[in-house]
């Protein structure tokens, strides 16, 4: 049982639970966070493919792709965020 | 004891005549009526022939007696009246004028049934006239302008055939000098003598020009009178040749000649005036001037060729069996139709009378065609001139009858004959089915009954369909003809092609039913569907789903045992 | 200085991101900067054709440093044709684009030209994105610009900025997410197993339990942004709500790029399996029937020309699986032709019912014949683009389909044959309901003002449309195209 | 003359070429659209001429654009598809005339040129198709450039007909589409040989031999009109006169059975198909929709509609003469191809003037027409006469030949079906033949106000058609007749079979 | 070894059961905030797995930046204020049973994974030796950025244009409507503001230098700017007005457009984009990273903003 199992598996749990949490909620706000989490999740997963014994250093490549996935996941999210807000306001308006 | 039967059978009828005189025996002889008859068949089935009783006493002498020839002729006739009479009976039982139609009817029974047991001139004569005069309140009965009118027109014939008749037979006598028709009938009379019985005894056959009287009479008078004039008084006609015309004896070319001309004229044209008739009964009548013209057609042969009434004799006295039979269960029929109120009956009773007119028409193996078979045979006697000729008329006699047929099955449908209210049509059918399963049995049993002189009929050929074929398919193509000409060929077209039509718009409409149904559920599925899915998020489901369907699959390929790379997970999985 | 002489592809990738640069910060000349790097794209993608028909596949190892430790970008034919695919249809739109974004305010009184300086932005970035899914040779990469394909697709989806067009690309925008995100885990598992990202490193993999995870996940990630049935929820609205050079961009190439990730995968690894093959079948098939039914019930033109995008992906999934006797190395013609066809024609009909809508007013099929106004021209589009969807001769989708049914003869797959006939008829009723309101006159109160002359806007619908119909006839050059490389490492 | 290998393509493209222009013509230039129509038809007639003659002398036009690998869009000049382009180019020619006095001030004329050109494309590329793929993608091209023209008017009326017609054709078209296929799979090749393609596969699998021809056949059949599948043919005869002109004398229903004898004689051969005992059921099917179809037309009061089962019938004679299987029917089949378009041509566009002209449509109401147009009427009757098979009229000649065919085949009977069948012809056109010239006008029609002078530009093309119908019935032995040029087709396609 | 396997599983669990708590959440702030916590404990998870790059960008950005989109959106959504209840939510629940579909579907789904996740094959070699030896040639000393900058310099080049794209869309979806404008830091904060962002501003610059030789790089320092500029926005130091749009769109492309165009401007000679002349490697790389780090300060800065500046409401002015 290694590092990278655990974490490995942990980052799979967390990618199931995200995955749940986008299936079934009906918030818009807690799907994209649920989103956010399987991003998480399979983050971790990459991470932790990159883990070798400790003598030797890591694997850097999935460092550098983990770092993209975040930042693409940010934008995502900026994106989803701006349309929320968007249509709450048109929403509330018709609404008014 | 041939005296007592003789009285029976003509004083059953007579005295039942008489009896409803009295108000009180009406009932009793109502119900007697069937049964009137019976004695005169009974004596032609079972008497010994040939016998005779004289009873000097009476009128100039009379001879009455029985021979073969009569007592063929006589059992058909006593058929056709106890049917008849059956018929009437009931027919009758709400008129009003119904006690002097019974008195009509019996004393033209006793007639009929009297002058086939004459055996001497004056007698015939009586029983002749008695028969044709009192017929004429059957022709009358129902009082109509139209009976009126086929009265006035029959006694004006019956006069006028009544007073040839007795210059013939006066004439007759005087050339034998004895009274007695056997005589007569052996003697070679002189020309104008057999013209004049010929004309006498024409004008009761209705063979043309004489036949004036006969439809329209056939037409008016009451089902049951229709039925005897028809069937039993007009073979009085034939009778009265065959008795009194010294045919086989001597050749009477010229008179030959015209009989047969008239004879052959006669089929057709009775066809021709027939088809425009629209009263069945009248067309029926039609049918029967018709039939007669064959009958002339035996008689012509036999005036000019004498050698061949041998052969022709026994021929005649059949088809005058089977007319009789066949036309008067025809008429009956009619009878019945009339009464018939549900379409359902009526058109079973059509179906029923198709048996008659089959056999009338000419059905192979049935004792029209049987008839005409053997009349063919019994003229290859006659003179050969004529010979092909009569062969055609022969045959084209059944396209015409079948033709008639067809007319008078038609016209029953168009224009029915009227009925008194409330007749029993029970009582009716059974006197109907009775002749025309006897029409139809005449083949099979007209050898028990007429025994030698049924040979001609017993070798007979069995006939052929084609002129009843070619007529049925004129019938049609003239009826489609008339339809059209009546309401455009597009109508008739589509009148064809409806039936195929309606039964396809039905089959398609039920599909079309059914179809609508389904797609009214097929239509509704979607958006049921769609909400549901859309109600329960299972699109997003459908996500995890098919994620685990793609890894099960996938997994699969690895657990099974058959796949050697894959290791099991839990060896990968060491320290 | 050492002489610039970059490579094509890069090019045809990076050419579209400077224009959408360029397009960001001059905003009124958009239209222009535009059509330009469209332009300039198009050329660049004929150099690349011009390589790839002297070498059959190309290689750039970017950065020099090649695979597996760089990104190399590789084009054959298959890439070829959909580069040129995308070329032509960004033309197209473009042109298409100039008009419909200069036309008066929308309903909802939001002034059009905002739409028009955001609209050549996204769609430059999304021809980035297209150019970029169609050139890369490595996995992660396919990913990012999977992602860059998202962004730039959902915002030409809410370009309209209507609540129904928001609403729908938010959805549109979770969807593609969490399609990204499988194919991202997806990946990760690849690289746990193989230690590498590069599709050769795929090459040379055996089956194992880690790669059948990570393609079941790249699977459903991709058939979740091709729409696949029954992962198509998100489509119908976010097409049909979108303007309609968007809904042309969106349902011609975004849906078509899960597709082309698939087909690469399929030829890269080792897999997928006789199993999934089948599953694809008959996900297709039920992609077909149940899109041919909503687009039977859908009320409005643009909805049912969205259900017909689920419709014929569901088709080229059918193709994809079974049109050939040895399994995708024989099929992927078929789908590549379908690929093809349906992303001209139905670029062509969203924007000839954009037009349709544009001047008739609204899109109910319903009104469609009482209007006085007839826009012939998009509606001859409409049905010419309809045939080639439908699949009559001579069209490219008739082309297609026949291959498609051809292969399944071929393989005695009768039952294929049967869906793809069904499909068809399915087809053919749904289009008909809108050439019949196109065709009838007699609801008409008004008199008729059937000519307005031509506009520059019918232009590309009808040129779209006459392609789709007369590329059928090209089949030849187009397959002889497709087989440049031997993609699937087969000879035609 | 100069050698021009691409000729064929050409007079495909001089109508298909023309159509885009047609399309995009704005409505009100009526004098350039008619220039350019009547320009493009008699062009196009010119080049069938100089096409016919090369081919005559020899010249073998032989073009194939590759689309899939091994298979072709092929289009050939046999004597056969000469034949047909030849009636197609002539008949254009009159019917584009005539369309143009028909449609004057009409709307969508534009819309309506256009696709008559496109038909007539539709129709050379069928005639031309030198495999049954070919055939195919002309055939679909077809329905679908006639659909327009048949909803030309735009009512209710006209969008169910046209959709019924689309439901049939297009149906036609799958099974085609799948019957190629198969003769694809099959076979291994669409191409039309004189002799058939199919004798190898019919040796292995009589059974899929057998099906493939039922599938084609019953594909072609919808076009042909044949019973039970003939149900669009009357109800697409709300079309305006022009298009159920060419509809029934050379566009969609000739196309079918122009497809049959494709398939009888150069898919499958007339003796494979004998052997595979499939000629037996199509002679039936045949027979069954000339009765059927001659029948139905007596019931008519519509002119069209009567006209229109009357084609229902008279097409059948096409398919009647292919399946008999012997040579002189054959000829009796593909002359009549050729004399029962211009026949029904000549008819309906005298129908299309009676309307017109007079507001005449039924036949109830064409008392007293002779009179009041009596160059129309003549024409009709003329034709009418030649589809009886009154000699010397061109559907004498056809009609003897079939007999002579049936008798030639041992099949006696058909003797007995071309009389009932000309007896009810008689039956169904005399009684318009009476009306209109031995009754008098009703007042009412008389003074009718749709009455009006009808155009040399509708009067003129009946009649020269039905000096058409005269002139090949009695120069049929003539060389370069009709009859003769069928009598060269069936030399080379019973030889070839043999 | 026990204590850290003990301290590695109880994180992991830890993240687990943070994720789980997060979905759980009834009230947005606390699932927002739950988030946070468990973006906080990845970048521990991460750096016990030594990945101390990935741990600080999961810090500035994934837990932190995202945390604070969220937030400002929850906060827009409740009318200004996170307290207050209600938002976001907008289609009905899905029901039990469909729940408990899809747990149970997910919950295969993951058990399929982690099988599978288990059958793969430990320490498969990755590309470390790949990059051990082209690391002189790099032209950098840390391997991250190395892979980052310029082996796959092409994937961070297309990652900087969906920051582009992303900010190009918030632009379009966002159409500078009256909205509630974001929170405002109370004057405590507003003073913390005040010295911490010079700091933080030397803080991100170091970051970026340091970014060459060891953990660190455009990134964060990006994320680090970007955070500075989010606290200017905060505090009002920052107002963007009209005026500043022509700069922040241009501060938005820098990166990409000289990233793009180094790659593109290298080609030639033999080489293809991308390819620095091992020369003059550090200095490209340094000069795309600053350019880069400009345009992901000013993106995120403007993700949170959430739209393009607009005139400012009078009303807004007088608070």
């Amino acid at each position: 049982m290694t590092e990278a199992t655990i974490y490995g598996l942990a980052g799979l749990a967390v990618f199931g639970l995200g995955l749940m949490g986008v299936l079934g909620a009906a918030d818009r706000l807690r799907r994209l966070v649920a989103l956010n989490l399987c991003a998480g999740g399979a983050a971790m997963v990459l991470v932790a493919s990159s883990w070798r014994p400790p003598p030797a250093a890591p694997d850097p490549v999935p460092h550098a792709l983990v770092i993209t996935g975040i930042v693409v996941m940010v934008s995502a999210t900026a994106v989803a965020l701006a349309l929320i807000r968007r249509l709450y306001s048109l929403e509330t308006d018709t609404d008014a | 004891m041939p005296g007592l039967a003789l009285l029976a059978a003509i004083g059953t009828p007579l005295g039942l005549a008489l009896l409803l005189a009295l108000p009180a025996a009406r009932g009793l002889v109502w119900r007697a009526l069937p049964f009137a008859p019976l004695p005169a068949l009974a004596l032609a089935l079972f008497g010994t022939v040939p016998f005779t009783v004289s009873n000097d006493w009476l009128i100039l002498g009379s001879v009455l007696g029985l021979d073969a020839t009569a007592r063929l002729f006589l059992i058909p006739a006593a058929l056709v009246w106890t049917a008849a009479a059956a018929a009437a009976r009931v027919w009758m039982a709400g008129d009003r004028r119904a006690t002097g139609f019974g008195l009509c009817f019996l004393f033209a029974m006793t007639g009929n049934l009297g002058l086939f047991l004459a055996d001497d001139a004056p007698t015939f004569y009586v029983f002749f006239a008695l028969m044709s005069f009192s017929s004429y309140g059957l022709v009358l009965h129902a009082r109509s302008e139209e009976a009126l009118g086929a009265a006035r027109l029959y006694i004006t014939f019956v006069l006028a055939g009544e007073l040839a008749l007795f210059a013939g037979l006066g004439l007759a006598v005087g050339e034998t000098g004895s009274l007695m028709l056997a005589d007569i009938a052996d003697t070679a009379l002189s020309v104008p003598t057999v013209a004049l019985l010929l004309a006498g005894f024409g004008v009761k056959l209705g063979v043309m020009p004489l036949h004036f009287w006969l439809p329209p009479a056939h037409g008016a008078a009451p089902v049951p009178a229709s039925a005897v004039l028809s069937g039993a008084m007009i073979k009085a006609g034939l009778f009265g040749i065959v008795a009194t015309v010294p045919l086989g004896e001597a050749a009477y070319a010229d008179l030959g000649v015209v009989v047969t001309a008239v004879g052959m004229v006669t089929i057709f044209a009775a066809l021709l005036m027939g088809a425009r008739e629209t009263a069945p009964k009248t067309v029926l009548g039609f049918s029967s001037v018709s039939q007669m013209g064959i009958v002339a057609l035996g008689i012509g042969a036999a005036l000019m060729a004498p050698g061949a009434w041998g052969a022709v004799l026994p021929v005649l006295v059949f088809l005058a069996a089977h007319h009789a039979l066949a036309k008067a269960g025809l008429f009956l029929g009619t009878g019945v139709f009339a009464v018939q109120h549900r379409p359902a009956a009526r058109i079973a009773v059509t179906v029923a009378l198709v048996l008659p007119a089959l056999i009338l028409a000419g059905m192979p193996l049935l004792s029209g065609a049987l008839g005409k078979e053997a009349l063919k045979t019994a003229l290859g006697a006659g003179p050969a001139v004529w010979l092909p000729w009569m062969t055609l008329a022969l045959m084209l006699s059944g396209v015409a009858t079948t033709l008639l047929m067809a007319r008078f099955l038609v016209q029953l449908w168009r224009k029915r004959p009227a009925a008194p209210a409330g007749v029993e049509s029970d009582a009716l059918v059974i006197p109907f089915v009775l002749l025309a399963l006897a029409a139809a049995a005449l083949p099979a049993i007209w050898p028990t009954v007429a025994g030698s002189a049924a040979q001609p009929i017993a070798e007979a050929a069995p006939g052929t369909p084609w002129p009843l074929v070619a007529g049925a398919l004129i019938a049609t193509a003239a009826a489609v003809a008339s339809h059209t000409s009546r309401v455009g060929w597009s109508a008739v077209l589509s009148t064809l092609t409806a039936p195929a039509e309606r039964a396809a718009a039905r089959v398609g409409d039920a599909l079309a039913r059914r179809r609508r149904a389904l797609a009214r559920k097929a239509r509704a599925l979607p958006p049921a569907l769609d909400g549901w899915i859309a109600a329960h998020r299972l699109g997003q489901t459908g996500i995890a789903a098919l994620l685990v369907t793609v890894l099960v699959i996938g997994g699969a390929q690895h657990v099974a045992p058959t796949d050697p790379i894959a290791p099991p997970a839990a060896e990968q999985n060491g320290p | 200085m050492p002489e610039f002489a970059p490579d094509p592809m890069t090019l045809a990738i990076l050419l579209p991101l400077f224009g959408a640069i360029a397009a960001f910060l001059a905003p009124r000349a958009a239209p222009l900067i535009g059509l330009g790097a469209v332009g300039a794209m198009a050329a660049a993608i004929a150099a690349v054709g011009h390589a790839v028909a002297q070498a059959g596949t190309v290689t750039v190892p970017l950065g020099g440093w090649g695979a597996p430790l760089g990104i190399e970008l590789r084009a054959d034919g298959l890439a070829l044709a959909m580069l040129g695919l995308t070329a032509l249809i960004a033309l197209a739109v473009g042109l298409g684009a100039l008009s419909a974004f200069a036309g008066e305010a929308p309903a909802d009184g939001q002034p059009m030209p905002r739409q028009r300086a955001f609209f050549w932005p996204l769609c430059l970035l999304l021809l980035t994105g297209m150019n970029g899914v169609y050139l890369s040779a490595d996995l992660f990469n396919l990913y990012v610009m999977l992602e860059v394909i998202s962004l730039a697709a959902v915002g030409l989806a809410v370009l309209g900025g209507t609540v129904a067009a928001l609403r729908a690309g938010l959805a549109y925008m979770y969807a593609s997410l969490l399609g990204a995100l499988m194919v991202l885990l997806g990946v990760g598992f690849v690289y746990l197993q193989t230690g590498r990202l590069d599709f050769a490193g795929l090459a040379g993999a055996q089956g194992s339990p880690a790669l059948s995870a990570a393609f079941a996940l790249m699977l459903v990630g991709l058939a979740l942004k091709a729409a696949l049935f029954p992962l198509h929820f998100w489509l119908p609205e976010a097409h049909a709500n979108a303007t309609a050079p968007a809904s042309a961009l969106l349902s011609a190439l975004v849906v078509k790029a899960g597709l082309y990730i698939l087909l690469r995968l399929a030829e890269a690894g080792p897999f997928p399996g006789e199993a999934i093959l089948t599953l694809l079948g008959v996900l297709g098939t039920g992609a077909v029937l149940w899109g041919g039914v909503q687009a039977l019930r859908a009320e409005r033109l643009k909805l049912l020309v969205a259900w017909s995008t689920v419709a014929q992906i569901g088709l080229i999934f059918v193709a994809l699986a079974r049109a050939g006797t040895e399994g995708l190395s024989d099929s992927w013609r078929a789908a590549a032709l379908l690929i093809l066809a349906h992303a001209v024609a139905k670029a062509g009909m969203f924007l000839a019912a954009g037009r349709i809508k544009d001047v008739i007013g609204h899109d109910r099929i319903s009104e469609l014949d009482r209007s006085a106004v007839r826009p012939a021209l998009a509606q001859l589009a409409f049905a010419l683009a309809a045939i080639s969807l439908i699949g009559l001769p001579p069209s490219l989708g008739f082309i297609g389909k026949w291959s498609l049914m051809e292969g399944a003869m071929g393989a005695g797959n009768w039952h294929w044959i049967a869906v793809t006939m069904a499909g068809t008829l399915l087809s053919v009723a749904y289009f008909s309901r809108a050439l019949t309101g196109f065709l009838r006159f007699d609801r008409v109160r008004a008199p008729l003002d059937e000519h307005r002359g031509w506009a520059l806007a019918d232009a590309p619908p009808v040129v779209l449309a006459g392609l789709a119909v007369g590329l059928g006839l090209a089949a030849g050059p187009i397959l002889a195209v497709l087989d440049l490389g031997r993609p699937f490492g087969v000879t035609p | 003359m100069i050698d021009m290998p691409l000729l064929p393509l050409i007079i495909l493209l001089t109508s298909l070429g023309a159509a885009p222009v047609l399309l995009a013509l704005p409505e009100r230039s009526a004098r350039l659209r008619t220039g350019l129509n009547l320009a493009v038809a008699a062009v196009k007639v010119a080049l069938v001429i100089w096409l016919a003659w090369k081919a005559a002398h020899g010249v073998v036009y032989d073009l194939r654009l590759s689309v899939l690998p091994g298979l072709d869009l092929h289009l050939q000049a046999d004597p056969l598809a000469l034949m047909f382009v030849a009636l197609s180019a002539v008949l254009w020619l009159v019917t584009t005339i005539y369309s143009v006095g028909y449609l004057e001030r009409g709307p969508h004329r534009a819309r309506f040129f256009g696709f008559f050109s496109l038909c007539v494309a539709a129709t050379v590329g069928i005639a031309m198709a030198g495999n049954l793929f070919t055939f195919l993608v002309f055939y679909e091209l077809l329905t679908l450039a006639t659909y327009p023209l048949v909803i030309h008017r735009g009512t209710a009326a006209a969008l169910r007909a046209g959709r019924i017609y689309l439901i049939y054709t297009l149906a036609g078209g799958l099974a085609l589409l799948l019957g190629t296929l198969a003769l694809w799979g099959l076979a291994g090749t669409t191409d039309f040989v004189p002799g058939g393609v199919m004798a190898e596969v019919a040796a292995e699998r009589p059974g899929a031999a057998q099906a493939l021809f039922v599938l084609l056949i019953a594909a072609l059949g919808v076009k042909a009109a044949l019973v039970p599948v003939h149900g669009w043919l009357p109800i697409a005869m709300v079309a305006p006169a022009p298009v159920s002109a060419l509809l029934h004398a050379v566009a969609v229903v000739k196309a079918g059975a122009f497809g049959i004898v494709r398939v009888v004689y150069e898919v499958f051969g007339i003796d494979l198909a004998q052997g595979l005992g499939v000629t037996g059921p199509l002679i039936a099917v045949a027979a069954v929709t000339i009765i059927y179809g001659s029948l139905r037309a007596m019931a008519q009061d519509d002119i069209k509609a009567r006209l229109a089962y009357s084609t229902v019938s008279q097409v059948s004679y096409i398919t009647l003469g292919v399946a008999l299987a012997s040579p002189v029917a054959a000829i009796g089949a593909l002359a009549h191809l050729i004399h029962q378009g211009v026949m029904k041509i000549t008819m309906f566009m005298a129908a299309g003037n009676l309307a017109e002209g007079l507001g005449v449509k039924k036949v109830s109401q064409m008392d007293g027409v002779g009179r009041a147009m009596p160059g129309t009427m003549a024409a009709f009757t003329l034709a009418a006469l030649a589809m009886i098979g009154l000699p010397p009229f061109a559907g004498f000649i056809s009609k003897w030949y079939l007999a002579q065919g049936g008798i030639a085949a041992g099949q006696d009977w058909v003797i007995a079906l071309l009389l009932g069948s000309s007896l009810l012809n008689a039956a169904y056109f005399l009684p318009l033949l009476h009306r209109a010239w031995f009754r008098d006008a009703t007042p009412e029609a008389a003074n009718a106000p749709a009455r009006r002078k009808i155009s040399l530009w509708l009067a003129a093309p009946p009649m020269i058609t039905a000096g058409f119908v005269l002139v090949i019935g009695v120069l049929a032995n003539a060389p370069f007749s009709p009859l003769e040029w069928t009598r060269f087709i069936v030399t080379r396609e019973f030889n070839g079979g043999l | 070894m026990t204590v850290l396997l003990a301290f590695d599983l109880l994180l992991a669990a830890s993240i687990v059961g943070l994720a789980a708590a997060t979905l759980l959440m009834r009230d947005a702030f606390a699932m927002i905030v739950a988030f946070i916590v468990f973006g906080m404990l990845m970048a521990l998870g991460w750096a016990r797995l030594v990945a101390p790059d990935v741990a600080l960008a999961e810090v500035a950005i994934g837990a932190g930046l995202s945390g604070a989109l969220l937030l400002r959106t929850l906060a827009h959504l409740r009318g200004g204020s996170l307290s207050a209840q209600g938002g976001a939510s907008v289609s009905a629940p899905a029901n039990g049973a469909t729940q408990g579909v899809n747990a149970l579907l997910a919950g295969l789904a993951t058990c399929a994974l982690g099988l599978a996740y288990l059958g793969a094959p430990q320490n498969v070699p990755g590309l470390e030796a790949h990059v051990a030896d082209a690391m002189p040639e790099s032209g950098v000393t840390h391997p991250v950025t190395a892979v980052l900058l310029n082996f796959r310099a092409y994937d961070t080049l297309m990652e900087v244009v969906v920051l582009l794209a992303a900010v190009i869309v918030v632009w379009q979806v966002e159409r500078g409507l009256a909205e509630t404008p974001a929170p405002a830091l109370g004057t405590v904060y507003q003073g913390f503001a005040r010295v911490a962002l010079p700091v933080a501003v030397i803080a991100g610059g170091y970051l970026l230098w340091i970014g060459a030789e060891a953990p660190g790089g455009a990134f964060q320092a990006g994320a680090v700017l970007g955070a500075v500029a989010v606290l200017g926005l905060l505090s009002r130091h920052v107002r963007p007005a009209p005026a500043h749009r022509p700069l922040a769109r241009g501060a938005f492309v820098v990166g990409t457009a000289v990233f793009a165009l180094v790659a593109l401007g290298v080609a030639g000679a033999g080489r293809v984009a991308f390819e620095y002349p091992p020369a003059q490697a550090k200095t490209l790389i340094l000069l795309i990273e600053a350019m880069v780090t400009i345009s992901i300060a000013a993106t995120l800065a403007a993700l949170f903003h959430g739209r393009a500046p607009v005139a400012v409401s009078r009303e807004e002015t007088d608070r």
